[in-house]
């Protein structure tokens, strides 16, 4: 229930899907960030964050992909948030974040991901 | 007098309970009939005050307690977090708080912000802040049913 | 001494505060990792220990208070249940209460009862059950995660 | 959320389907059972409870449904209930209810109902 799942497929070589599934906040941010950093820090690394079934997020999960979209411009990796619910994404535009982070409301196809558009 | 009902709640201050604060909001909430939003930005602030305890009050001590009070009006919730930690100096902290889209933040990526959203988002998500630091930190949020009863000249009020 | 957290929490003793004390306790259950059964089990025997509250504690006064205790131990769940209302003989209400199986039961069905079942059923679904109606009354519940911890020998008792 | 609603359809003369949706609890029991009484009032009327959506359920619902079954008896009327889960179904059982009232786990299929075998 209150928890928070972490799923991370390997798509293609370098190219990761992170599925989040539950609530993120100040119990399971630590987990979420130890899961997604080292993941950020490889050169070249396409990370999506699938936050379908995350239905719960506050400042803490903000955080955490501040600090991981850090991560991406220091490590020339790239990480971007798809199926971002509503609710989640009002909080990503209330704080400006939505201007500096790669978000997408929309589901991105398999064809898109794997054409390398992305 | 205004007639309410009060609900108190105290937890250990950890993280592993905030979530719990959250379902007991909710039910509260959704009780009184607020909106599936209104629920969404309740769960929100009072999770960001209750974070701020779990992160911030104790930090000297080896634990401590979380207190949570909800007023419940015919036509508001009014909900009361508060611990008796450490307190903080308001003028300190309003440099490193608020939305990235500050004049602060026209920074490289590397020294932008991680933290430092809590109070910014609780002021945004409720209709009435107050925040009381003389003595550990109380922070007192007011959220209207009706929106249109939202006094327009009510923003966060500091008393320090 | 046994480490444990405690969470407190008061609400006014009415029908409508019975299903947000639900949600609190599935939170704390779920957070300590009690099973889907034992999590239902746990809402059903709290609620009806709150029931009491609000339906018997306060027949003669206007309003009244309920307070719930949760021991959060490594092995089990302690909640505590108690009002400062009436209290009552349980040596005068023990005919009125149990599973419909009992021998008082063997009645035409226009004689069957329609309520006895609350104490009946906290009994039934936590592992260790204490009523205590001194002054008011306060009902302590015991469930553990391991059922296989559970002393056999412990039932309900009744101080008086 | 922590709530009840209540829906009588009357699917032919005197046979009634009341689908409950949400949790009986001590808040919601006393509209179910001024929902449910004057069905059971009336002789003749065959009402079939559904509990499909019934979460949560506990004495404060067995009262409402003993004092209906008593109904039935004294008003020549009949009363099932219908697609029970486990675990409200566990409540009928400890308390010995099951016995004397008809619960059934499973879903009645229209053919069933129609024909006057219920
Ligand atoms: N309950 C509290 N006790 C002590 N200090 C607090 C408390 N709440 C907030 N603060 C102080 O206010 C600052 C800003 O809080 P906030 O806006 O929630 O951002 P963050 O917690 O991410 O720093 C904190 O860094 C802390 O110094
Ligand atoms: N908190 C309480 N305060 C006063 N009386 C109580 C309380 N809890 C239980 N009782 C008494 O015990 C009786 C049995 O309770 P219970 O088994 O829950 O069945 P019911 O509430 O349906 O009568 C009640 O009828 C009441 O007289």
């Amino acid at each position: 229930m209150v928890n928070l799942s972490i799923d991370v497929i390997e798509e293609r070589e370098k190219n990761f899907i992170v599925k989040l599934s539950g609530e993120i906040d100040v119990y399971t941010a630590p987990k979420l960030k130890k899961e997604i950093l080292p993941l950020t820090e490889e050169a070249g690394n396409k990370v999506n964050i699938d936050l379908e079934h995350t239905h719960y997020l506050d400042s803490t999960g903000l955080g955490v992909f501040i600090s991981a979209f850090k991560s991406t411009k220091n490590n020339q990796s790239e990480m971007k948030l798809i199926n971002v619910h509503d609710r989640v994404l009002r909080l990503f535009k209330v704080t400006g974040l939505h201007e500096i982070m790669d978000l997408s409301a929309e589901e991105i196809d398999g064809g898109e991901v794997n054409n390398g558009r992305f | 007098m205004e007639d309410f009902d009060f609900i108190e709640m105290k937890v250990p201050a950890k993280a592993e309970y905030v979530g719990v604060i959250r379902l007991s909001i909710s039910g509260i909430a959704s009780r009184m009939g607020f909106s599936y939003e209104a629920i969404e930005d309740l769960k929100v602030a009072i999770s960001e005050a209750a974070t701020n305890v779990v992160a911030h009050a104790y930090e000297k001590k080896e634990k401590g307690e979380l207190t949570l009070g909800f007023g419940v009006y015919h036509n508001r919730l009014e909900v009361m977090v508060s611990d008796q930690g450490d307190s903080f100096n308001f003028a300190e902290i309003k440099d490193r708080i608020g939305p990235v889209t500050s004049v602060d933040d026209i920074s490289p990526v590397s020294q932008m912000r991680e933290g430092g959203f809590g109070l910014f988002l609780i002021n945004a998500l409720m209709d009435k802040v107050e925040i009381n630091n003389e003595y550990g930190v109380i922070v007192l949020m007011t959220k209207y049913l009706d929106e249109t009863e939202v006094d327009v000249n009510e923003q966060v009020q500091a008393n320090q």
